[in-house]
């Protein structure tokens, strides 16, 4: 099993003061980390350190392939269909993976391809989040509450994705409050624990 | 004792703006730290180690 | 890190433009807002109009780029995109370029085209139209450019506007005189090159330095 | 090697306690040193340098603009290091100096700007040309307004001051623009003419309160910046035990 | 038991089409009604049109008492501190409850008063929409998922507050996918169902 | 329905416009960008600049208005801030007459209060100061006017900005040129009455009519 991503050590400064407590964190293919704390705890801070959006102020990350970090906002164009969003991502991202018709299909938004990615309801957004990990697929995923405003047959359908990215050989590190993925192997779990105040020696 | 140079308005106010800007700069850090200390010092006599919410 | 993002960019930021067309139109809504008012304002007279023609192009040109920019970053900023490009394997100044050159694209070309119109209403001596032309293809990318780097620095500001524009507007200043003095040189019958050097000298400059420090400054502010 | 040593060197003088230290015990020094020089300088200037034949006396009021002009631009190249130190090493302490002489080279500008209005009214007749030398100098002071402006605007200080770090180096390019103008183009302002070393064009007599001048204000300009350094590192760390035993220390 | 609101035979229309099959809402003081449905069948639509914000296409709205909407955006402006948001909304909704600082601390975000509220974490900011809701009380609550993003201890105030607004003779008519309020007396459920296409005669 | 949420909301508004700062300051920085750069791209010549100054501080007002007006619904629409106003509770016209009131307190006061100052650095003459006050007391209400139903029309749409300035602009060239000749007329030394007077008569229509039809466009554009 190969290593996809390895962090040592590693958290964030916000105004010089650590968000959370150093943690480790190892991907390897086919692995599943849940990342787990109560709200505010640095959830979501700590994925976007692993995805390189942010810079860790102690510690190391190394990552060892693409990767595809899919956040509270889905990086999406509201003015834009989601047909057209999904084929700039495929674009964009320089690894096409399948179409923008089929990975719609998929994430059972068959029929809104036309539809400004604006007017769709909270869950079709997220489920637009998804399919855009589909048209380009990446080793690497990253996700945050991917379960969030999506009915059950969306939690299974995560969970569905998950276990074929998992398949696949793909790393999964996801953040979760309600519902926890069902896998074949049980997910690795990861506290996220505030940090204390530090004083200078 | 001053000097009465020619063009002496010119030369005068060219000298007293530097003294001006050159005295803000002394006295900027010393009103500053005064008045961060005053504040300090209230911070810590409401004794709450946390900035906010006086009545939870 | 493969290429191809950037035309992909580059397609969806002109698409999003057309779309949302305020930006598209915007400069040439400024051009013929002063094309209109100016008339108007100063009464018909030819000379007089043309003294000012350069200066009000200029303006309109500025103005365009300027209104632009708040939406350079912000919006993708906002939605999560522009966090996506830190992913590791994408190439992130070729996009910051691309960035600014669908805002020349948007904000300076049309100023640029619509020049000559702009400048026969005016009635701007026709020995002058060609440097008038000439400052603007060289001076609008270093507006854009400029307000690009000031756009990038204060997007993590919760002070926006204010800010940008006083970041903008002291470096965008010597631009405008510099380039308006090409063009009155030009009038006037005198040779428009040390100006137009200038102008040339400060973009080879912004196209060098510019790229690098939104990068850096879009970094940090992702944060 | 080298930078290993500045590295750790900053690291070492940058735990916020020991640089509070420091600069308590020396700022007072470079103030007084400032006061010394300044004396002199003045002293020299006005009552012992002869009138110039040409100038008469206004060319006293060089005595101000050169070494605030100079120190304006030195400034921003002390800045400019301490930015690129900051970006690359992270180090806080260079964050908050870099950030510190922005205020401090706004205040040298803007005395250049404003003395050399002053003197241009008689000598050119008029306040102000937009010419290279004038322009970009202006520019100057905007530079160093906007990184203040940048500085103050975010409210995670860090963060801040290295975005602003990053406009400091961008800025720099403007100060060779701003030394070299007179000679690329042609302006009203005067061409070089003082050289510390080699052939000076100035006469050896005017140059002496020039020395002094320029030496004070640079002390000045160190005093400043560890003055406001302290006060800045104080209110970052506002909330930290070091800061709240200075405190109880102290009747200050 | 006083009908607070009620509504007969209630859809909307987009383009034309109706979104859901009509359907029929009551609210009594003290009843807590919870919205079912699979993501895009209209749960957040019919909320909207029981709060006024949407006017029915068919059918009839009558409300008798005033009322708060919390949707997906919790109508917080992100320049503004976590305090002035909760200031603001107290005197804009005439109301006035119990204070900021109270409402603060009821909803665990004891600290974040002086923060930003564009700098609060997801589960954060859903924590500041409902203190919204204690600032300014009126007993009509139409909750929009209140439980995304909430960690458990959020859920379990989410509960609380419902049920201390029942019990005070308030009503909540509120949507959720994965997680249910858990009441002392068990809420009555709604299903929404897709409309299908009506076809002209 | 209480009338308490007018001034909870005016004084958010003006809050959020100072702590944003770019909408508050942005009507100052474009009347000074052109008292700036006007005379800069035109020449220094009193003459000359006298005769621009009413057109110029008047489209610096424009410009001021139109650039608020994206912020005017919008963000409040995105938010979700502007649902909230139809709970049932609350005076929704009231309501949009407080956005558009602090609509001008942003963008239209303070070019008014530093219209003297704008007109001392482009030489007008004195005797046309006081009409130039009054044209724009009258005026920049209508710009606010016309502009607020007209990003009201617009919020539903993607196509916001052009259609909104397709929309403002032929409504607004009239209030421009009335009020601009009667600058003119005052400057000349006729009476600038039947300027203002039509000037009058627009704002009165504007303000009985404009209300009510931005509350119907918002009620519609939310759905
Ligand atoms: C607002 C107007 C002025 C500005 C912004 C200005 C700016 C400057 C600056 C930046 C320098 C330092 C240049 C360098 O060392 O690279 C300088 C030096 C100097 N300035 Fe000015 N100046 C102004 C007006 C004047 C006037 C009116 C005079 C006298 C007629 C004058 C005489 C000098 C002299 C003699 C030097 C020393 C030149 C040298 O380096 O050899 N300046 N000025
Ligand atoms: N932009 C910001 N500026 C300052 N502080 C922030 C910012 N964003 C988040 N925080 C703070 O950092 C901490 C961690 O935030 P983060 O978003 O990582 O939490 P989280 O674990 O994802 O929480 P949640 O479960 O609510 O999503 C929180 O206390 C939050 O208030
Ligand atoms: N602005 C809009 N324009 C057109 N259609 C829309 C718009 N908003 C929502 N819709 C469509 O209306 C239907 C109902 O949307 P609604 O948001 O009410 O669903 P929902 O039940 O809340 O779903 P979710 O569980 O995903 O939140 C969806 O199919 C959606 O695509
Ligand atoms: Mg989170
Ligand atoms: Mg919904």
């Amino acid at each position: 099993m190969s290593l996809l991503l390895e962090a040592r050590d590693v958290t964030f400064r916000r105004q010089g003061d650590r968000v959370f407590k150093p943690l480790d964190v190892e991907l390897a293919a086919g692995n599943a980390v849940v990342v787990l704390g109560p709200n505010g705890c640095g959830k979501t801070t700590l994925l976007r350190l692993l995805a390189g959006i942010l810079q860790p102020a102690e510690g190391a990350i190394s990552r060892h392939a693409a990767t595809a970090f899919l956040g509270h906002a889905s990086a999406l164009k509201a003015e834009l269909t989601c047909r057209e969003n999904l084929e700039f991502l495929r674009a964009f991202h320089g690894t096409p993976g399948i179409s923008a018709s089929r990975a719609l299909s998929r994430t059972g938004l068959t029929g809104l391809g036309l539809r400004p990615a604006r007017a769709l309801s909270a869950g079709q957004k997220r489920r637009l989040g998804l399919a855009s990990l589909l048209v380009s697929p990446r080793p690497i995923w990253l996700l945050d509450e991917p379960y969030a405003s999506l009915d059950d047959a969306g939690g299974e359908l995560v969970d569905e994705l998950l276990a074929e990215h998992l398949a696949e050989g793909g790393a999964v590190a996801l953040s979760t409050h309600q519902r926890k993925p069902k896998l074949a192997s049980p997910a690795g779990e990861l506290w996220v624990q505030r940090a204390p105040l530090e004083e200078p020696a | 004792m001053i000097p009465e140079l020619e063009y002496a308005v010119y030369v005068w106010s060219s000298y007293g703006i530097f003294a001006v800007v050159v005295a803000w700069q002394i006295l900027q850090p010393v009103l500053y730290r005064r008045r961060l200390m005053a504040e300090l010092r209230e911070e810590q006599a409401l004794q709450s180690g946390e900035y906010d919410d006086p009545n939870p | 890190m493969s290429l191809r993002a950037l035309p992909a960019l580059l397609l969806r930021d002109l698409r999003l433009a057309v779309r949302h067309g305020g930006e598209s139109l915007m400069p040439l809504f400024f051009l013929f807002a002063v094309l209109i008012l100016v008339p108007l304002g100063v009464g018909p007279g030819p000379n007089l109009l043309a003294t000012i023609a350069p200066g009000m192009i200029w303006v309109a040109a500025l103005l365009a780029s300027l209104l632009a920019l708040e939406n350079l970053f912000r919006p993708d900023f906002e939605d999560g995109t522009l966090e996506q490009w830190w992913l590791g394997h994408l190439p992130v100044t070729g996009l910051v370029m691309t960035r600014l050159l669908s805002h020349w694209l948007i904000t300076g070309l049309p100023v640029i085209l619509f020049a000559p119109l702009a400048a026969q209403m005016l009635y701007l001596p026709d020995q002058a139209l060609g440097v008038l032309m000439l400052s603007l293809l060289i001076g609008t990318p270093i507006l854009s450019l400029i307000g690009g780097l000031a756009a990038a620095l204060t997007l993590g500001t919760n002070r926006g506007s204010v800010l940008l524009s006083i970041l903008v507007f002291p470096l965008v200043v010597p631009v405008l005189i510099f380039a308006t003095g090409a063009v009155a040189a030009a009038a006037d019958g005198f040779s428009p090159r040390a100006h137009l050097g200038l102008l040339a000298a400060l973009l080879v400059l912004a196209l060098t330095l510019v790229p690098l420090a939104v990068t850096a400054a879009l970094r940090l502010n992702i944060e | 090697m080298i930078w290993k040593t500045i590295k750790v060197g900053f690291h070492r003088l940058g735990s916020a306690p020991s640089f509070y230290r420091f600069s308590t015990v020396v700022s007072p020094w470079l103030w007084a040193g400032f006061a010394l020089c300044s004396v002199i300088g003045v002293y020299y200037a006005l009552y012992v340098v002869p009138p110039d034949y040409q100038q008469s006396d206004s060319f006293r009021i060089l005595y101000v603009h050169v070494p605030s002009a100079w120190q304006a631009m030195a400034g921003y190249v002390v800045m400019s290091i301490l930015a690129a130190i900051a970006l690359i090493w992270r180090i806080r302490l260079t964050e908050i100096m870099a950030m510190m002489c922005a205020p401090i080279g706004a205040a040298f500008t803007a005395i250049c700007l404003a003395t050399g209005s002053i003197w241009g009214r008689p000598m050119w007749g008029t306040w102000w040309e937009w010419d290279a030398r004038l322009t970009s100098m202006l520019v100057l002071l905007f530079i160093y307004l906007g990184i203040m402006g940048l500085y103050a605007a975010f409210d995670d200080k860090r963060k801040g001051a290295r975005v602003a770090c990053i406009l400091v180096l961008v800025g720099l390019v403007n100060i060779p623009i701003i030394h070299f103008s007179v000679e690329w183009w042609t302006t009203l302002h005067q061409g070089k003419t003082i050289r510390i070393f080699g052939e000076s064009s100035m006469h050896y007599s005017m140059m002496p309160p020039l020395i002094w001048m320029t030496i004070g204000v640079k002390l000045m300009f160190g005093a400043a910046l560890l003055d406001r350094a302290r006060n800045e590192l104080l209110t970052q760390d506002r909330r930290k035990g070091w800061v709240r035993k200075i405190l109880s220390n102290k009747g200050d």
